[in-house]
């Protein structure tokens, strides 16, 4: 056994161990500590299977917006721990769980363990079509070119989520502030780390977005990097959620989805098929459409943690 | 097989890019209604349907002159590393149905979800436009995917557009059975998620028509096959995975329940039937194709027995889809051709999604009389519905037609459906599905006969409606029950698979007088099951029949109640979330079983 | 060396395995938070020496969206903690 | 303070300096290239604009040319302060005399104030734990230590680094 | 010349790697709260920082090496306003400090 | 073993772990968690299908890293919008319980509450 073989062991381990504390720990809030450092752990899975696009992703969003959403309603819920608790199926549910839900794992298992060797894979063929957007990113050449459409509805999906959320709210506060009004001292030290972070994030923000194009990075993984900023200049109470109703807020919502669907429609009209980008213009279009898709994701993500609204105009 | 066993090249074809346009108009207008948001709102989705519905048409006619499947490949980049999209007659015929449900829908929900005057905007009639239009996009997605992974963001579209439809009263109850859907819809669609992983794994890509050439029995092949197909179950909720969908439908306001029960579960049953008839094509299926049915008979007999037992009518109209969804599953065992041992696409095929579509447009239409109803009289006790059928005549008709239509009274399009899957039956001598299939029927007509019994007799007093019913909302619920009862005329052979032609067979007359011998089965199982007001309903020789079916009913009852219980049970969460992965594992070792 | 990095990148992970043992015990919430604090400080060290190991240059910014990321979830323990209170808007 | 011209010369000067700073970390994460360079512009000004709305100019800025030797000294701290916790923490008798130790501080509730809070929390067996109006609350590791007089000394050197102007 | 860096690389994550240990065994020994959040703050950024310090050399440029010492920057500045920020929340719940020992006033 | 075989056993662990979790905790947020758990089970499954397709330079498949990227969004949105349910739920019945058996609360009207 070699060295990093131990190493990857030792890192399936611990991550194993943090998982089973997530499902067998007793109070929620523990659960969910347990499930941001699973987060921080997976991102070092990620740059072990060498996914790196991936590690970012997850770093961003496990370690980062998921914590905080998460340990949110921990903490709101708190109240119905006891009560709900008590619903706890009996010894046999349990046990019938445990065994099914370790059939499934098994056969997975030996799913994972018996795919054909050597792999099937598109490397190649990704590898080979490069040329047609000029990005040195396989991962953003198959998210913003081969499927793109996925893409394109992913970030549909988003903004569904998001009227979903909205659509939570009682009828007469709509329109209104999404969220609590978080009140911070002004002079204290959250706000302190709301008025420093948020320049550096910015930077942070958009290099992670623009290295994307040929190098791990990319529009989401930068939006999410935006969004926690906006959250925490939010949560320190120095700036409000804007209000659901307001236009321009509704137009970075749409602005990633609408212009891919814009570009993707030019493609249809004057180039070669829907979503189709012309050579010569790939690489600037694709980062277009980034750039929305970076502003939209953004607000996105902000807005989805802020939650329904809860405040009419001025509360 | 849907797909001919050699698509033409990998090509768009003529006629394509109206695929595209079918997804990218109702994206389009849900990106556009949410910026202009309130009253412009409605109107940019109402100004969408007309324009999806001649695209539907558009693509139906280009199918039919083409005689092949239209195929886009979108940025002109071909499967495995692209993704295309491809129709072919069973997809055209879904696309349709689901076009004319959703105007129908659109044009009764303009009066519950209007923007009140003197506000700009309102929450609920702002996410109900949105979410519609969202969901019509997300279900044409999953017509015209033809990858797996695409279908899969489709399905999580779909789902994501249908869970707060069903809370958008805001009512303790919705938002739970809301949650508990979404919960259940997203194991179900993780459970897919991993079966994508392991075929990906195994052939290097996720192209439905490429993996239909590729697959073969492979461990994790069937690991990914039985995954998959329990996920899917979770989402259309067959017996017993259907703990979410009576609170879910019964709960959401009467266009969204429409939509719901009529299109959105189709959408991941549909996905069972391409993952089956084409990617799946060279598993071994027999076992598979019986549990399926079996599962689906099982709700049938649940569905059925618990809607009869129902106070309220929305609740029975959501049952009514549990039973109805199991006899969508019946065409499996009927496809199974046993000389190439492989589902085979043909009349059961053509009978099963010709069940579906019916029940859309019939569904939709009893949900929206049903909501009229209950808007009218303020609540929708079944017992307390005596005179109704007197005071909102064209809301019960509606119901009654939607309801004979779904018995598989010809000319509806389940008569049909029921003739393909009897003559299938009796070609494959699968006797058993054959009664399974007319005891569905008589079921079905027990219920509805229910309901306009009560909806029929006099009332005790005289009724005051607390609204008026809307005449336009009247007319769209009847239009589309009409059209279900119409769908057998429907010239079918160009777009679905049937060898021996769709026409039926027996002469007209003699069909109407055979279909009366479900109703009145259905009748007698109404007399035997039904709930009881504190007074019988009024029906002819009431006393009498009262006197001798007493016992009998006594013993019904006595049979009926452990299915309650039963049902009851299941819709437990854990009951529920153990028969999922029961259902997995055992599909999984039956298809590892017959593949040895 | 990179036998070297990849026994320290081991031993710091045996360093945060221990430290989910406080994430286990707690007592106090405010404890769970620090060990996964820990975690977070520990995961960029072992992020760093993995990218090295591995020649991954690009984990480098897995390491810095960490770095301006983890504090995120103290952030909102600190915020929400006291959500429950009869001030629902919590102050930090 | 008076003359508008020269409020506005201080506010571009302070711009400046920021944007300077994000510049620089700029380069440092996307190297130098020149077709990187206008998102680098795009972000410096998007980032130096959010600054500016953030943390308004104040009155006091930090010397470059003291900011230095701070640093240097606070780097020695932190060093320091980790050998003492592992010290504490690895000896057998665990040593530790915890409480709390409260200390004024002259300067006000704002920037600077949090500047001195956050140094200090790298400090040797220190921890800012809370404010009583002009005063910091710390926690000590141990009391015994000369905590007071070394905060001074810090403060003193801070005070020494920011410059009012 | 490479022989020295590597030992300054070892020497570096291998004082690193015991910082860290020190972190790890104050955070389960020590007895309450925030003597813990002590041993977190102050060892933990002590080993990163070591461990950045000897991958400098490893980075292969300037700019590499500089983007390290951000992550170690930015690592700094949050451990410090989070350890503050959680122990504000902890003394806090504690209710008064048992033990306080008024400096003079400047 | 390689590392694909680790973390694909791992995955499939976890992904178990998630199922139980999902099925057998009765509240709705660890519930919440579990199906994230779930979901990251999977998505290693999918980082080590990519890990084995390794080839033309590449560390891995980008193709299925692509489809783990766009499947965490969606999993993240699922998550916002079923904690964002659950806390109106709570908010209007003051309890978090999907049992249907539990009385349904206090019964504010929810329009307005």
């Amino acid at each position: 056994m070699t060295v990093a073989s131990a190493l990857e062991m030792a890192l399936a381990a611990v991550v194993l161990g943090v998982a089973t504390w997530t499902i067998a720990a007793r109070e929620t809030f523990a659960a969910v500590v347990g499930f941001v450092t699973y987060g921080l752990l997976l991102a070092l899975i990620w740059v072990r299977l060498d996914a790196v696009d991936v590690a970012l992703v997850e770093a961003a969003i496990g370690g980062g917006l998921g914590g905080v959403l998460l340990l949110g309603a921990a903490a709101r819920l708190r109240v119905t721990e006891t009560p709900t608790a008590t619903e706890r199926p009996s010894a046999t549910v349990r046990v019938g769980a445990a065994l099914l839900s370790a059939a499934v794992a098994a056969a997975l298992a030996t799913g994972v363990i018996l795919l054909p060797d050597p792999a099937p894979t598109l490397a190649p063929a990704a590898a080979a079509n490069a040329t047609a957007t000029g990005l040195g990113n396989p991962v953003t050449n198959v998210l913003m070119a081969f499927r793109a459409m996925d893409t394109m509805l992913e970030k549909v999906v988003l903004l569904l989520a998001l009227v979903g959320v909205w659509s939570l709210a009682p009828d007469r506060l709509w329109g209104g502030h999404p969220g609590p009004r978080h009140r911070a001292d002004p002079l204290g030290t959250l706000a302190f780390l709301a008025r420093l972070l948020p320049p550096v994030g910015i930077v942070v923000g958009i290099y992670v977005f623009w290295t994307g194009k040929d190098h791990p990075g990319g529009a989401f993984q930068g939006g999410t990097i935006l969004a926690a900023m906006w959250l925490l200049v939010m949560m320190a109470g120095i700036a409000d959620a804007p209000q659901v109703s307001s236009r321009r807020l509704r137009i970075v919502l749409i602005a990633g989805p609408g212009i891919f669907l814009a570009v993707g429609l030019a493609g249809f009209a004057i180039g070669s098929a829907f979503l189709a980008y012309p050579v010569a213009y790939a690489k600037p279009l694709i980062l277009g459409i980034e750039v929305a898709m970076t502003l939209t994701i953004a607000a996105t993500l902000g807005l989805l943690l802020a939650g329904a609204p809860e405040r009419s105009a001025g509360q | 097989m849907p797909y001919p066993a050699s698509v033409p090249g990998d090509v768009t074809t003529t006629g394509g890019f109206l695929l595209v346009l079918s997804v990218v108009i109702p994206v389009a207008g849900v990106l556009l209604a949410f910026v202009l948001g309130g009253r412009q709102a409605e109107r940019v989705v109402l100004a969408t349907m007309p324009l999806g519905l001649v695209i539907a048409l558009a693509i139906l006619v280009t199918l039919r002159q083409a005689g092949a499947p239209l195929i886009y490949l979108l940025g002109g980049w071909a499967p495995p590393l692209g993704v295309a999209l491809r129709a072919d007659g069973l997809s055209a015929v879904m696309m349709a149905i689901t076009a004319v449900v959703i105007g129908a829908v659109g044009v009764f929900a303009r009066v519950d979800f209007r923007t009140p005057r003197g506000s700009i905007e309102a929450r609920a009639p702002f996410a109900f436009w949105i979410l519609l239009l969202a969901i019509w996009g997300a279900l044409n997605m999953v017509f015209l995917g033809g990858d797996l992974f695409t279908l899969y963001v489709a399905l999580e579209l779909l789902t994501f557009s249908a869970v707060p439809l069903v809370c958008l009263d805001g009512r303790a109850e919705t938002l739970q059975a809301a949650l508990r859907y979404l919960l259940f819809a997203l194991l179900g669609a993780v459970l897919y998620l991993v079966g994508t992983a392991l075929l990906y794994g195994s052939y290097g890509t996720l192209d439905i028509v490429l993996l239909s050439r590729r697959v073969h029995a492979e461990p994790a092949t069937v690991v990914a096959a039985a995954l998959m197909t329990a996920g899917l179950l979770a989402k259309t909720a067959l017996f017993p995975l259907h703990l979410w969908l009576p609170p879910a439908h019964a709960g959401a306001p009467a266009a969204a329940s429409a939509v719901l029960s009529g299109l959105v579960v189709k959408g991941s049953f549909f996905i069972v039937i391409r993952l089956w008839f084409d990617v799946f094509a060279d598993l071994p299926s027999f076992v598979l194709a019986q549990l399926l049915a079996a599962l689906g008979a099982a709700a049938i007999l649940f569905g059925s027995v618990v809607a009869l037992r129902q106070e309220r009518l929305k609740l029975l109209v959501a049952y009514s889809t549990l039973a109805q969804i199991g006899y969508l599953f019946l065409m499996f065992p009927l496809a199974f051709d046993a000389g190439s041992t492989r589902l085979a696409s043909g009349g059961a095929l053509a009978g099963g999604l010709l069940q579906a579509i019916s029940h859309a447009a019939a569904k939709a239409a009893m949900f929206m009389s049903a909501g009229l109803i209950y808007a009218a009289l303020g609540h929708d006790r079944i017992v307390g519905l005596g005179g109704v059928g007197r005071a909102l005549p064209v809301s019960v008709f509606a119901f009654a037609l939607g309801g004979v239509a779904l018995v598989g009274v010809p000319p509806s399009g389940a008569y049909l459906a029921k003739e393909l899957l009897l003559q299938a039956a009796s070609a494959t001598e699968q006797w058993w599905w054959a009664v399974v299939i007319q005891a569905g029927g008589i079921f079905t007509s027990s219920y509805v006969l229910l309901v306009l019994a009560h909806a029929l007799a006099p009332a005790d007093a005289s009724i005051t409606l607390r609204a008026p019913v809307g005449r336009i909302q009247e007319a769209s619920a009847a239009a589309l029950a009409l059209c279900s009862l119409l769908l057998g005329l429907a010239p079918w052979q160009a777009y679905l698979p049937a060898p021996d032609g769709i026409a039926p067979s027996t002469p007209a007359l003699e069909a109407l007088s055979a279909s009366l011998w479900p109703l009145l089965g259905g009748a007698a199982v109404a007399i035997l099951l039904g709930r009881k007001g504190d007074r019988l309903p009024r029906i002819p020789l009431g006393q009498v029949v009262a006197a001798t079916v007493g016992p009998a009913r006594r013993a019904a009852l006595a049979l009926s109640r452990p299915i309650e219980r039963i049902d009851n049970m299941l819709r437990q969460w854990p009951a529920a979330g153990l028969s999922l992965l029961a259902l997995a594992v055992l599909l999984g070792a039956a298809l590892l079983a017959a593949s040895r | 060396m990179i036998e070297f990095m990849t026994t320290v990148l081991g031993f710091i992970l045996a360093m945060l395995a221990l430290g989910l043992v406080r994430i286990l015990r707690g007592p106090a919430d405010a404890d769970r938070m620090m060990a996964a604090q820990l975690i977070g400080t520990g995961g960029i060290a072992a992020l760093l020496l993995l990218g090295t190991v591995t020649a991954v240059p690009a984990t480098v910014d897995v390491a810095l969206t960490l770095a301006l990321l983890a504090t995120f979830a103290s952030i909102a323990f600190v915020k929400k903690g006291r959500a429950n209170a009869p001030d629902s808007t919590g102050d930090a | 303070m008076s003359n508008p011209s020269d409020a506005l010369g201080r506010l571009m000067a302070h711009a400046l300096a920021r944007a300077v700073a994000l510049l620089i970390l700029w380069l440092v994460l996307a190297g130098s290239d020149l077709a990187d360079l206008p998102a680098g512009i795009v972000a410096v000004l998007a980032a130096t604009v959010t600054s500016l709305r953030l943390l308004p100019v104040g009155p006091s800025r930090l010397s470059p040319v003291l900011l230095g030797p701070l640093a240097l000294r606070f780097l020695y701290q932190s060093v320091a302060a980790g050998i003492d916790v592992a010290w504490r923490a690895l000896d057998p008798r665990l040593p530790l005399r915890p409480g709390f130790v409260v200390y004024s501080v002259c300067f006000p509730l704002g920037s600077a104030r949090n500047a001195f809070a956050a140094l200090t929390s790298l400090l040797p067996g220190t921890v800012p734990a809370g404010d009583e109006g002009s005063r910091l609350v710390y926690h000590c590791l141990d009391v015994d230590q000369p905590v007071v007089s070394q905060l001074a000394a810090e403060e003193a050197a801070l005070r020494h680094a920011i410059r009012h102007d | 010349m490479s022989v020295a860096v590597d030992i300054i690389t070892i020497v570096a994550i291998t004082a690193g790697a015991f910082f860290f240990l020190a972190g790890t065994v104050g955070l389960l020994r020590f007895p309450d709260t925030l003597t813990r959040l002590h041993a977190l703050t102050k060892a933990d950024n002590l080993g990163l920082g070591l461990v950045v310090l000897g991958l400098v050399p490893q980075a292969g440029s300037l700019r590499g090496g500089l983007k390290l010492l951000c992550v170690w920057a930015l690592a700094l500045l949050a451990g410090a306003m989070v350890s503050q920020l959680i122990a504000r929340e902890a003394s806090g719940q504690r209710g008064d400090p048992a033990m306080r020992h008024d400096g003079p006033p400047p | 073993m390689s590392a694909a075989i680790v973390f694909g056993l791992c995955g499939a662990a976890v992904a178990g772990l998630g199922l139980y979790g999902l099925i057998a905790d009765p509240r709705p947020l660890r519930k919440i968690v579990a199906f994230n758990l779930l979901g990251s089970g999977v998505f290693m499954v999918f980082g080590v299908v990519a890990r084995r397709g390794a080839a033309s330079g590449f560390g891995g498949d980008p193709v299925p890293q692509a489809l783990v990227i766009t499947g965490v969004v969606v999993a993240f949105s699922a998550t916002a919008l079923a904690v964002a349910l659950l806390l109106r739920l709570f908010q209007v019945t003051g309890s978090a319980t999907l049992n249907t058996e539990a009385p349904a609360g206090t019964g504010t009207d929810p329009a307005d509450a």
